[in-house]
């Protein structure tokens, strides 16, 4: 492995700056800017318009919410999950659950996981449409493909609302199972949904995938190598988009993911097209997924009647939890020490560790380049800053 | 030939066009004052305090001032004060009820774990959201009294999770007055006997297995980590 | 994949002066962890990440720890034999001692190329003072260096070696660590009313009313009552 | 017969219609004072019918653009004192009133002389290019031989004020958009002026009502002879069409306001009316320009069918105007943003290459006016593969390395 993919921007800028030697600009990007996802800030050296240097800067949602899960119960951090990633609140609180089953042993009845995969898919199906749309927001279109993605966004969480009672804030993972159990209605409803999602795909794609300014945008704009995306912890699409196999879904094959059949789309480039593309292709795996899954939910008890709520102590120990989230490996990381609340309790976010490599896939772009390479990373800051 | 994708995507823009003026499933704009939307049965917004009568909801609280919900609520927005005196409650026991009990929903979060720790089901989620106020402060902080709705507003809303509860506290109801029924009959017939046995134990509040069972989590299973499962 | 004991063994014979111990997890998740010393810790590291039966090439997870100073009572139990030749007296004796605190830093590794882990390597401070200072394992994984900032920044444990050491969630003029367990939180907090008065008599305390006669010199105003 | 000769009398009462209007309110008026008066009234009804224009297109751009994205668009604001909503139609009054009564605020560091100039530079330089368009048969407000250089030069100097208004801000954002705003006025000046030179070439003139006039009549009875109908006029005007796009800073060309990387480039420091005063100029500057693409290309105000020629010109010059306005809207609602250097590169390898050899297509057309019979055939695929070998062969070079991929899967 080449030792300067080890030192931030290092031997990048060095190249960058030497080619260009004009007067440098900084430009403070964020964290009002409209395309920063919200309070995110990068301080980007310019020349011209080509970036020799950028700095982000984090913290401007910090709420210290790892402290905030030691203050409270192991129940009572199940809200906060919802908060951090607040497009995907289903799968944080999943990966929650199952770093608190591991740390205290709990299983879970098969209805739950098969309900529990449903959900995910359906956040990462929700997630990744979103993310289309931002991040062709982001490459300058006025606001279509986002609109015609959060119209099917909508769609999904009017189904997580009248399930949970929530659109986004859903606290609905239980330690053991899940909170309410689905009724037919609602699995039908479901099963409408995932039947006309494909159509929506498609015309999504005839929009976006063929366009011409699209693809000039996008290809061959920040592009991560796959041993970098490795080291740098890089993981979900933005990994598999440098054509690394990895997903947890098979690798650590958590709930019941291996009963399904379903491939794991690779990029080859690692640019943010691919990015955009893996994405896409995932989707429609996932609707793959959320049939068999449908076709397949067993009847039975939606939580395991031995779960205790009020007054859960694990024993002293401690727990890394972690599944394939839509913005990549989702974890929690628990230390108990028998108490009521957790001694540790650490979340890995996601977003935040992918944004390690932003540098390095910026340096020797434009700045429209670095606000679609951003987009393509798909953060949020609620799980960025935490 | 460059441009395809171009009008392609004018295509479907074009067609989104004239769909928003006939498709409902394109055009999903509700006009929300004119027009409210569908609340499903599952939907939640802030807490409120059931009450078994209408016309005397302070008297009637189900509450009985346990505070669980007060220890267990995430950010700490329920404040309870417990009565010094008892009140007979709707089935006519003596028990302490809250002196003040209330929400700040400033601070609420809406996720309804007091509900799920309640053992009394005293607590339950409104589907109340159009509660603007002017000011910060006061106006936000809900007491007893503004908390308090009656049993017959909750079957308006959740008609299906009401029905359930009722049945269940009936039940329960029933189940505590044959065994105080039954404990009087063996306190009478103790006494008849012996006539120095200490009172039976009183009968006890409305159980709380179905929720929490007693005793220690299930025995440690971990997750099948080796199944390596169907891969395409 | 290889038990952590296993792994410590090879680790054994690989570097021979390396203090190495297997931490066990009580909890039924038996995610143990593998002690390092500070000495050999990144080479440790480089060689996990290159050991082609390991490959531990993605080291996903950096946290700290913070293990406050902590009383342990210690019962004893000792048999004293009973001078008159009865059954020996049992006695227990318990002594108090004081386990030193520490930062402990936790990484957790995994394999992408061959789909195995998590490994746990942990380092620990000297104590919660003056010696908080680990060496860095961003020279091994970039995955590190925010995560290790972060440690930084809400624990206060400096790592040797790293090329980018600030805060990154707390603003630069920062004091305190959010994240020990001793953090006192600043009487400014939070000082609006809300139903738990302690809030706002600290609110009161911070924010002195201004005397009615005299000008008052401060601008924020007094918080409304609760 | 009858209803002809009516339809025939009405289309001319109707055509003269403005002319007489004007005409009796100031024909009583001594001969210079008249000219005067004259000219003041056609240019007060220029502005206020294209300012009524710009008001409703920006009600039309948000409400077409709401539809296209399956929402309804502005719809609430009420007509004052009746309270009735109706579509919002009050909407655009509201904007101006909200925009003039908003704190103008200027940077601290700005150069305040220019931060003001730009925005008044920029709607005049607009204004000025909508002089010279014949709206109908009998409405030019300025008509003089020289109109086609004219336009273009007023509508270059839109461009610098742009970079007035970017330089004056004293913020980088605005400095970036500046720089960006005159990269994209050299590179699509060349272009646009290309692509016109075949319209003033076949009309010899430089006069537009000459321009118009030349694309009069119908070949074979029904294909009105617009140059847009010839092969050489239609690339011609694909052309000037995109030229237009990027000559008035819209979608996919808007990169001197580039909301999602410049927040909004060179009008980031401004606000309030002088901010309405760069949207007005923008949407006239549309206008104008659309005028321009309709009289060179689209026969300005001819009838499209002989039948149809009753109706007044200046309404077929409207509805022509209007149409090609909603496609300014519609691609706008579709396309993303192009960086800056696919611009430039798009203008340079790509349109002015088509341009150039679209003279000599046009020249060829002109040639072989004559030909006839199957000759005629032999014309048009002449002039087409002229069109079309150049089109595919440099769009295949431009857009090399810029495909849709195939993916594979983990196993």
């Amino acid at each position: 492995m080449n030792p300067e993919l080890l030192t931030p921007g290092g031997a990048n800028v060095r190249a960058v700056h030497d080619a260009f030697h004009g007067d440098l600009l900084e430009v403070s990007m964020g964290p009002h800017h409209p395309s920063t996802h919200g309070v995110f800030r990068m301080i980007v050296t310019l020349d011209g318009e080509r970036i020799v240097k950028l700095k982000p800067v984090f913290g401007y949602l910090h709420r210290n919410h790892e402290k905030l899960g030691e203050t409270v119960s192991y129940l009572g951090s199940m809200p906060y999950t919802d908060r951090l990633d607040y497009l995907s609140a289903m799968t944080n609180n999943w990966a929650y659950a199952i770093a608190v089953e591991k740390l205290a042993g709990q299983p879970v009845p098969e209805r739950a996981e098969y309900v529990r995969v449903i959900l995910a898919e359906l956040t990462r199906l929700l997630n990744h449409t979103c993310l289309a749309g931002f991040l062709m927001q982001d490459c300058g279109c006025s606001g279509t493909p986002l609109m015609y993605a959060f119209r099917e966004r909508e769609k999904i969480l009017d189904l997580f609302e009248s399930l949970s009672g929530s659109r986004m804030m859903c606290n609905y993972q239980r330690f053991g199972g899940c909170r309410v159990d689905p009724t037919p209605a609602w699995v039908d409803a479901t099963r409408t949904l995932v039947g006309n999602y494909g159509a929506f795909l498609d015309e999504f794609e005839a929009l976006l995938t063929g366009n011409e300014i699209i693809m000039a945008r996008t290809q061959g704009v920040g592009v991560l190598s796959a041993a970098l995306a490795i080291n740098a912890g890089v993981t979900g699409p933005m990994l598999r988009a440098t054509g690394v196999a990895s997903d947890l879904r098979k690798s650590d094959a958590y709930g019941v993911y291996p009963r399904f059949q379903f491939r794991v789309p690779l990029g080859a480039h690692g640019d943010v097209y691919d990015r955009y593309m893996v994405r896409v292709l995932e989707m429609r795996e996932s609707i793959r997924i959320l049939e068999q899954a449908l076709a397949g939910l067993p009847g039975g008890p939606i939580m395991d009647p031995k779960a205790k709520l009020r007054g859960f102590r694990p024993k002293a120990g401690e727990a890394y939890g972690r599944i394939e989230g839509p913005k990549g490996e989702i974890g929690f990381y628990l230390v108990s020490d028998g108490g009521p609340n957790p001694l540790r309790y650490r979340v890995r976010p996601p977003s935040f560790i992918n944004l390690t490599v932003l540098e390095d896939m910026c340096l020797g772009q434009t700045v429209a380049d670095a606000v679609i390479i951003l987009g393509s990373v798909d953060i949020v800051l609620g799980e960025v800053d935490r | 030939m460059l441009g395809s994708g171009l009008l392609q995507g004018l295509a479907v823009t074009a067609k989104n066009f004239v769909g928003s003026f006939h498709d409902p499933a394109r055009y999903t704009t509700v006009e929300y004052p004119e027009v409210k939307p569908a609340l499903p049965e599952a939907y939640r917004n802030f807490p409120f305090l059931v009450s078994e009568n209408a016309t005397d909801p302070m008297g009637t609280l189900r509450c009985v001032a346990c505070q669980i919900c007060e220890k267990e609520c995430p950010p700490q927005c329920i404040y309870i004060e417990k009565s010094k005196d008892k009140k007979p409650d709707a089935a006519g026991k003596p028990q302490i009820y809250p002196a003040i009990f209330a929400i700040d929903t400033s601070v609420c979060m809406s996720c309804q774990i007091c509900v799920e720790v309640c053992p009394f089901d005293a607590i339950k989620m409104d589907q109340v959201f159009e509660i603007a106020t002017t000011t910060r402060f006061e106006a936000l902080l809900l007491n007893r009294e503004q908390l308090a709705k009656p049993n017959s507003y909750y079957h308006g809303i959740h008609p299906t999770e009401a029905a359930e509860v009722d049945a269940r506290l009936a039940a329960d109801r029933k189940a505590a007055e044959e065994k105080a029924q039954a404990a009087a009959a063996a306190k009478a017939a103790a006494a008849a006997a012996a006539a120095a046995k200490a009172a039976s134990p009183a009968p006890k509040a409305p159980d709380e297995s179905r929720r929490s069972p007693q005793g220690e989590g299930g025995p440690p299973t971990p997750k099948p980590q080796s199944e390596r499962g169907a891969v395409s | 994949m290889e038990s952590i004991e296993q792994i410590r063994d090879r680790l054994l014979a690989r570097f021979p002066g390396a203090q190495l111990a297997v931490v066990a997890n009580p909890g039924p998740a038996a995610q143990h962890g593998l002690l390092l010393d500070h000495e050999h810790a990144a080479a440790i590291a480089l060689f996990l990440r290159d050991d082609p039966v390991l490959r531990l090439d993605q080291c996903t997870n950096v946290t700290g720890i913070d293990w406050p100073e902590k009383e342990i009572v210690e019962t004893v139990k000792s048999s004293v034999p009973d001078p008159a030749g009865g059954p020996a007296k049992i006695v227990e004796t318990k002594t108090k001692r004081l386990q030193p605190g520490c930062l402990e830093v936790v990484y957790h590794l995994y394999s992408v190329q061959h789909g195995h882990g998590p490994v746990i390597l942990r380092l620990r401070t000297g104590n919660r003072t003056d010696a908080v200072s680990v060496p860095s394992l961003t020279p091994v994984w970039r995955a590190c260096e925010f995560q290790e900032r972060e440690v930084f920044d809400l624990f206060g444990v400096t790592f040797a070696g790293h090329p980018d050491l600030r805060r990154i969630l707390m603003w630069d003029g920062f004091k305190d660590f959010p994240m020990r367990k001793d953090y006192v939180e600043p009487d400014d907090y939070e000082w609006e009313p809300t139903p738990h008065g302690a809030v706002l008599e600290k609110a009161k305390v911070h924010y002195p009313a201004p005397a009615p006669a005299a000008p008052a010199p401060t601008a924020v105003p007094p918080p409304a009552a609760g | 017969m009858n209803a002809a000769l009516l339809f025939a009398t009405t289309g001319s009462v109707l055509e003269t219609l403005p002319v007489t209007l004007r005409d009796l309110v100031t024909g009583w008026l001594p001969e210079p004072l008249r000219w005067l008066v004259n000219s003041l009234v056609g240019v007060g009804t220029l502005l206020a019918v294209i300012g009524l224009l710009f008001a409703y297109l920006t009600l039309a751009e948000r409400k077409i653009l709401g539809r296209i994205q399956n929402r309804p668009g502005p719809n609430r604001t009420p007509i004052p004192f009746i309270n009735l909503r109706f579509f919002g139609l009050a909407q655009p009054f509201a904007d101006g009133v909200k925009a003039i009564t908003k704190e103008d605020v200027v940077p601290d560091g700005a150069d305040k002389v220019l931060h003001f100039l730009a925005p008044v530079a920029l709607l005049a330089f607009s204004i000025m290019t909508l002089g010279v368009i014949p709206y109908g048969r009998h409405l030019v407000l300025l008509e003089f031989d020289a109109a086609v250089l004219y336009f273009f030069a007023a509508g270059a100097a839109t461009e610098l004020a742009v970079f007035m208004a970017g330089w004056a801000s004293r913020n980088k954002y605005s400095l970036l958009a500046a720089m960006r705003a005159l990269a994209q006025l050299i590179s699509y000046e060349l272009p646009l002026l290309l692509s016109v030179v075949p319209a003033v070439m076949l009309a010899g003139s430089l006069a537009l009502p000459a321009i118009v006039e030349a694309q009069g009549g119908w070949s074979y009875g029904f294909l009105p002879q617009w140059h847009v109908f010839t092969p050489w006029g239609f690339a011609g005007f694909i052309i000037f069409f995109i030229s237009a796009l990027a000559e008035s800073n819209r979608s996919p060309f808007d990169l001197p306001e580039a909301e999602s990387e410049l927040i909004a480039g060179h009008l980031t420091e401004y606000s309030g009316f002088k901010y309405a005063l760069f949207f007005m100029a923008e949407y006239f500057g549309m206008c104008a320009l659309s005028g321009m693409g309709v009289t060179l290309f689209l026969g300005g105000w001819q009838a499209p069918l002989p039948f149809l020629e009753f109706i007044p010109s200046y309404v077929w010059f409207g509805v022509k105007l209007l149409s090609l306005l909603l496609v300014f809207i519609w691609i706008r609602a579709t396309f993303p943003r192009l960086r800056m250097d696919q611009l430039t590169r798009f203008a340079w390898k790509f349109l002015v290459p088509l341009a150039l050899i679209n003279l000599g297509t046009a020249a060829f057309w002109s040639l072989t006016a004559g030909w006839s019979g199957p000759l005629q055939f032999v014309r048009w695929a002449v002039a087409l593969a002229l069109v079309l070998v150049p089109f595919t062969l440099l769009g295949r070079r431009l857009s090399a390395g810029v495909a849709p991929r195939t993916y594979r899967y983990a196993t």
